[in-house]
């Protein structure tokens, strides 16, 4: 079992490492990710949220949906651990 | 059933502790605009000095000041105000979420409204995540059995 | 091959911690290990969103001198891109909720099976 | 404010000494009590230097108050851990490491 | 080079030894003394990043974060320890 | 300087006193007008309760105020803007804060010292830092010698310290100073490991005992009451 | 208002989870209307937003008003709204039927369950509607969070199975936020519109390779797709019967459609079909899942878990449908959704009738049911009936329409593997008639034997729903042919 | 991105992983997972990641150890791998 596990592991870690090949280099300021999307973050943020800290600008405006679900998940791990574990409700006076 | 320390020092000085921390985590909630810091930050630390408080002062005064029903409510709370705030933009003609519907609520720019938008959320965040926080850490801690239930159900643990 | 070496050094770092959270989470036998392993396999990913983000010469992705300074050009490269680090937040939350849920699933394990071994729980299963 | 800048590095210096002290203490010290005698106070002061180190490089600004106040929670926080830990250790019956009674005849 | 930078890396290579302790370290008390002793050093490591980057302002809050929260970790152990397996 | 001090604290002590007897007075009057037909032990009884409710919502007041002016100040560090969306949300949540825990900052303090505490605080800090200094050179040293020179030893003594907090500034300092670290204080029994003999030898001597005291003005703390409860004797006399 | 109906779906049930839990700490009594209050409510508003999509066509609502790249979009095309349409109907009825096991399995947690069974069906709304990659993620640990709390709330073993549940759905999101990743790297875009017209420059690089992988494992993990479904059958046997009614039907179905919309809309067909041979590995695997399921469910003699494993068996008829990857096999397998939801239900439904009413769900003692609660057996024939695939009902639709697709793939090895199980999938159902319907009475207690067992029909807030779904299943397999041509056609994605 | 700083952190991060998941003692391998919190905190700040820094030294420091030392201490602390 363990060895299978093993095997598993190193065969999943190879793969991943095969996809890093062809990725841009790290740190690299024209790699995709950093010249689609981001640089219209950056540019507008603070013009049209009025918040410096572009990561909440997009955290709770652009991308607020997000954040929405966001707290719905932490909100669904309370009532969870309270359905799971809770036993009694108490007495209400 | 997490019981009081009997150490004055550790008591003394989490007690000394607890209203800096406290203060320090609504200063992440409000000043998340500016430096790094936001809702989720600010209502984890929240969280975690009542958490502070429930391990150092344990349950029975720990529940004077912060209740597992108080938890639960006040996280009810928090995200209601947020979906709340989506809500209203709803109904103020916008999409969902587009806290530029608020500006003529609250004759500022529409830049501006969307700062105060983002400031309502992040309140509300904060909240709903503090009242999490502790709910999970009571949960776990105490293994979901109350003290006054404990005879009742006949459990060990 | 220092050149490629010194670009990936940190995909190939990320890929080893998350094998490590793997195999803790499939191979380990203890569920509070395979917890571990979880938070492990998932800080690594998050490691995997922070570095895409990097940007060499970037600065922190909030913009100086506060607002209502309209007057210079903000320039994109000039910043880190915070759009990984919004979705990381995100996760990183999801990662807490998980754990949370984890736990409380595991004090209901311990409390049916009074253990927390996998082999002595799918024996007393067995039987 | 370059004269701020060689005056910060006397602390840090300063401050290194002591936090290599602590860890060497942290590594040789042949029992947990001892090794905690190393970590709790040494650990603190070199904090407080550098903090102290910082906030002069800062120049005098409410960041470095910060820094400053990031040092007094620490002399709040850290010799409290400290006790708790050695607390529990004694608690739990830890045996302190005693010199050999002979050696000391 | 910078003196931050080196002090950085003079911080780290002693986290290194501590890590020795962390990780070898008999018994879990050593491994808390040992982890207590690295949080102290990440505080003033997160500072220097702070002046690396000029953006010292934004790091302190992180530092604050720990100084302020680091402790209750410590406690909870002990406190475990203590109250042998209860909390 | 001792005596001027001490004078000044039992004035400033009387003065608190008559402020919160004339508003307990007050009340106390309101009350018998209402009670008037009531036996004079109960009305006694019951003023003697108001009198101390009245001086126990002071204490509170007090208190909160206090709290509040230290986490706004504290705030104000933090946050580093002084526009006035930026101090109302500060006034907000310090007052939210103080409301919260209000009772935790200062839990049980006694009248009218905090000021005086806090001069003979700053007084006395160069001392405990030289002392936080020598203690560290002296673990270095053991720690970087090669022999080691180490001879850890658990002494226990009793401290004549009353209140919780010069406990705990007592505990830390001990925590931080000459190789010493407190492990345990049970009913006011400190036991401390001490690194080394000569260490041990210096504790005992008591001298950061007395300063500890000095500071938290355990050692006048006694008389104080005293004149306290003389002064209510007074009042009831006049 | 009217434009507003694709946020509705989702937002309704979520604040009325938050609702229910207020209401529902005031008194308990609240948690069941208000729950099927906002259920019918997104109901409706899934079905306005099915309307509007056939009448105008796909419908694009932008959140918080910023534009695609930059914002969240939700693009509802035929695919989401039928899917869609399809949760919120088979979330209402199970809602409706959960009232009476509910009380009777669980009656300390009824006001949690209700909110998580809410913040459940929020999860899959949002999976299904939402066109960002990311947002996909976080509403899927939503539905996932939800789904491990609710399965351990239920019988012995449930904690166990929960926390293999927990490890295999956090390793699968956690392969799909992977595979986000890769794709932002080389992309720089999480909007599913917006990378796939940025992927087809992309298609040799090996980045992309590596992350279409990752998202194959990690929904089929979600799905329960063969190799990867160890966590299936004892998560759904351990469940609450009203819990695994709704999970059953819907997270197998919601990881279906993923499926389709990664590799049919996200990657364009051209790459998942010739670039890379991966729907013929994928058409392997579901031939495996098909026939290892019914086989594993032939050894079973608790009802439920036999269930289970025919569930792996169905999720393989989906992914055989993908794997064809022709007109003909991907109609079947959209219809093969909204079909074997409505089986699935049917089925899970009538176990928790019948566990309700005499407490246990063995095979053997099935017996004189079809005296005792004669609707609900008939439900079950019916169901049996479909999941067999005998004409009248709808199974036999999407059946026949993944065989016409193999034959035009021209795999007939894939026709065989459908007609066998077929075939053991009516040894399956008829051990379970035989033993509930075909037990002669007389044997047991001479003369009074007919009085002797009451009729004990379900109760009624049970039977509806239950006699909904046998409807549904009849109904659907006459209406076939007009849902697939007002629908499903457009639903195929293009290229095909 | 600090580039000297990023190798060590790295090795260090891999340390503490290995080391969290091989110690028998369950509160010592909460424990170290508590370091590698901190490297992990370290590391994103150095990539100027300083939210999500934030987010993991708040979560780890005030949340993450409390929460597993908590279940450690309502089971068993012993493990057998």
């Amino acid at each position: 079992m363990r060895i299978l596990a093993l095997i598993t592991v190193i065969i999943t870690g190879i793969i991943l490492i095969y996809g890093t090949v062809d990725m841009p280099d790290w740190g690299d300021p024209n790699s995709p990710a950093s010249k689609h999307v981001s640089p219209g973050y950056i540019e507008e943020a603070l013009e049209k949220t009025a918040t410096p800290n572009i990561v909440t600008a997009v955290l709770a405006d652009y991308r607020s949906y997000d954040t929405l679900g966001e707290t719905a998940v932490i909100f669904t791990a309370g009532i969870a651990c309270i359905l799971i574990l809770r036993r009694r409700r108490r007495q209400r006076k | 059933m997490i019981s009081i320390t009997d150490d004055i020092i550790i008591r003394t000085v989490s007690r000394v502790l607890i209203p800096f921390i406290q203060v320090y985590a609504l200063y992440v909630i409000m000043h998340g605009h500016h430096s790094p810091g936001g809702g989720f930050q600010g209502g984890v630390i929240l969280g975690a000095s009542f958490i502070l408080y429930l391990i150092t002062h344990g349950l029975e005064e720990a529940k004077e000041r912060m209740s597992e029903l108080k938890a639960g409510l006040l996280s009810t709370f928090g995200i209601l105000l947020y979906s709340g705030i989506g809500l209203l933009c709803l109904i103020m003609g916008r999409n969902y979420l587009d806290y530029g519907g608020l500006s003529t609520l609250l004759k500022v720019i529409p830049a501006q409204a969307r700062s105060l938008g983002i400031l309502g959320i992040e309140i509300g965040v904060g909240i709903a995540v503090m009242g999490v926080m502790f709910s999970v850490f009571f949960d776990i801690s105490t293994g979901g059995i109350l003290p006054e239930d404990e005879e009742d159900l006949g459990v060990n643990r | 091959m220092f050149d490629f070496i010194l670009s990936k050094y940190n995909y190939w770092i990320y890929v080893i911690l998350m094998m490590i959270g793997f195999y803790a989470m499939i191979g380990k036998r203890n569920l509070i290990k395979k917890v571990i392993g979880m938070n492990i396999f998932q800080t690594a990913i998050i490691l995997f969103f922070v570095s895409t983000a990097a940007k060499r010469g970037g600065t922190l992705p909030i913009i100086e001198h506060g607002h209502g300074h309209g007057a210079h050009a903000i320039q994109a490269t000039a910043y880190i891109n915070p759009l990984p680090h919004v979705l990381m937040l995100t996760a990183i939350v999801v990662m807490v909720s998980t754990l949370g849920v984890a736990l409380a699933v595991l004090i209901a394990i311990y409390r049916r099976h009074n253990t927390l071994e996998e082999d002595e729980i799918l024996r007393q299963q067995q039987k | 404010m370059y004269i701020l800048h060689i005056a910060s590095i006397p602390f840090l210096l300063v401050s290194f000494f002591f936090f290599l002290a602590a860890t060497v203490g942290l590594l040789r010290f042949p029992d947990f009590f001892c090794r905690l005698h190393s970590t709790g106070k040494g650990d603190t002061l070199a904090v407080l230097l550098s903090l102290i180190g910082l906030s002069i490089y800062e120049g005098f600004s409410l960041t470095s108050l910060k820094i400053i106040f990031i040092a007094v929670f620490m002399f709040l926080a850290q010799p409290t851990s400290t006790h708790a830990i050695s607390r529990a250790a004694m608690r739990c019956g830890l045996e302190p490491w005693v010199k050999k009674k002979e050696e000391i005849k | 080079m910078n003196i931050f930078l080196l002090f950085g890396m003079g911080l780290f290579s002693l986290v290194f030894l501590c890590l020795y302790r962390a990780v070898f370290g008999p018994g879990v008390l050593n491994r808390i003394a040992a982890i207590s002793a690295i949080g102290t050093k990440t505080l003033v490591i997160l500072l220097l990043m702070g002046f690396i980057y000029n953006r010292v302002e934004m790091f302190v809050d992180i530092s604050m974060v720990y100084a302020l929260l680091n402790f209750i970790g410590t406690i909870t152990a002990a406190k475990y320890l203590e109250m042998k397996g209860e909390l | 300087m001792e005596i001027t001090v001490l004078v000044q604290t039992t004035d400033k002590a009387f003065e608190i006193l008559e402020k919160a007897r004339d508003e307990a007075r007050e009340l106390l009057y309101s009350s018998a007008k209402l009670t008037s037909e009531t036996k004079s032990l109960v009305e006694k009884k019951e003023a003697r309760a108001i009198f101390s409710d009245a001086r126990q919502k002071r204490l509170a007041i007090r208190n909160f105020i206090i709290t509040t002016f230290v986490l706004f100040a504290f705030w104000i560090l933090l946050s580093g803007r002084f526009d006035a969306f930026h101090l109302i949300l500060g006034i907000i949540c310090t007052l939210l804060v103080s409301y919260l825990s209000h009772d935790l900052l200062f839990a049980n303090i006694r009248v009218g010292d905090i000021r005086i505490r806090a001069r003979r605080f700053f007084a006395a800090a160069p001392w405990f830092l030289g002392q936080i200094f020598s203690a560290n050179l002296h673990v270095a040293y053991l720690a970087l010698s090669p022999k080691m020179p180490i001879d850890p030893q658990i002494i226990r003594f009793k401290t004549k310290l009353e209140s919780d907090i010069s406990w705990v500034a007592l505990a830390n300092s001990i925590t931080l100073t000459p190789g010493t670290i407190t492990m345990d204080i049970r009913e006011g029994e400190f036991f401390v490991h001490a690194l080394d003999r000569k260490v041990a030898y210096d504790l005992n001597t008591g001298e950061m005992e007395d300063k500890i005291a000095h500071v938290f003005m355990e050692a006048d703390h006694i008389y104080i009451q005293d004149v306290l409860d003389v002064a209510r004797i007074f009042g009831a006399l006049k | 208002m009217i434009s507003q109906s694709p946020v509705l779906v989702v937002v309704i049930p979520l604040i009325f989870s938050f609702l229910n839990l207020l209401f529902g700490w005031w008194k308990k009594g609240f948690c069941y209307p208000i729950t099927l209050v906002a259920l019918s409510l997104s109901f409706l508003a899934s079905l306005h937003t099915l309307n509007t999509v056939i009448t105008s066509g796909t419908i694009h609502y932008y959140l918080g008003g910023w534009n695609p790249p930059w914002g969240i979009e939700y693009v509802v095309d035929h695919l989401n709204a039928f899917v869609l349409v399809i949760v919120s109907f088979i979330a209402l009825l199970v809602a409706i039927y959960s009232k009476k096991s509910v009380e009777k399995e669980l009656p300390e947690k009824i006001v949690y369950l209700y909110c998580l069974f809410l913040l459940q069906v929020t999860g899959f709304l949002g999976i299904v509607v939402t066109g960002d990659m990311f947002n996909l993620y976080v509403f899927l640990e939503i539905a996932s969070l939800a789904g491990y709390a609710l399965i351990a709330t239920g019988e012995d073993g449930a904690p166990f199975a929960s926390f293999n549940y927990v490890i295999f759905g956090t390793i699968g999101a956690c392969f799909y936020l992977l595979g986000v990743g890769y794709l932002y790297i080389v992309t720089g875009s999480l909007n599913i519109a917006d990378l796939s017209q940025i992927l087809p420059d992309l298609y040799n690089s090996k980045v992309v390779l590596v992350a279409f992988a990752f998202f194959l494992v990690g929904v089929s993990i979600k799905m329960a797709l063969f190799p990867l479904h160890v966590w299936l059958p004892d998560a759904y046997t351990y469940a609450p019967s009203a819990v695994s009614a709704l999970l059953a039907p819907l997270m197998t179905k919601v990881g279906a459609y993923v499926m389709i919309r990664i590799m049919f809309t996200v990657f364009k067909p051209y790459f998942s079909i010739e670039l890379i041979p991966v729907t013929s590995i994928l058409g392997w695997m579901a031939a495996g899942a098909i026939l290892f399921g019914a086989i594993l469910a032939l050894a079973q003699t608790d009802l439920k878990r036999m269930l289970a494993y025919i569930l792996v068996s169905e999720v393989g008829y989906i992914t055989l449908g993908i794997g064809l990857a022709n007109r003909n096999g991907l109609t079947g397998a959209i219809l093969h959704i909204l079909n074997d939801a409505f089986m699935m239900l049917a089925l899970f439904l009538v176990v928790g009738a019948i566990m309700y009413r005499s407490g246990n769900r063995e095979i053997p003692q099935l017996r004189y049911l079809h005296r005792k609660m004669p609707f609900t057996m008939a439900v079950f024939v019916i169901a049996a009936l479909s999941v067999i695939g005998i004409p009248p009902t709808c199974g036999f639709f999407s059946k026949w329409y993944l065989i016409l697709g193999a034959i035009d793939a021209g795999k007939w090895v894939f026709v065989a593997v459908l007609l066998v199980s077929s075939l053991l999938n009516v040894i399956l159902f008829f051990r379970c008639i035989e033993s509930a319907y075909l037990e002669p009475v007389a044997e047991h207690a001479s003369g009074g034997s007919e009085l002797v067992i009451a009729r004990e029909e379900s109760p009624l807030t049970m039977l509806i729903p239950i006699l909904i779904a046998g409807a549904g299943i009849m109904s659907f397999g006459v209406l076939s042919g007009k849902i697939i041509s007002t629908i499903i056609q457009f639903a195929i994605p293009i290229g095909f | 991105m600090i580039v000297a700083f990023d190798f060590i952190l790295l090795l260090f991060v891999i340390i503490c992983a290995i080391a969290a998941i091989s110690v028998k003692d369950l509160l010592s391998a909460v424990y170290i997972l508590g370091a590698y919190s901190f490297f992990m905190c370290l590391l994103w700040a150095e990539m100027g990641a300083v939210d999500v820094a934030f987010t993991e030294a708040s979560v780890s420091a005030g949340i993450g150890t409390v929460l597993l030392i908590a279940a450690v201490s309502k089971t068993k602390r012993r493990s057998k791998d």
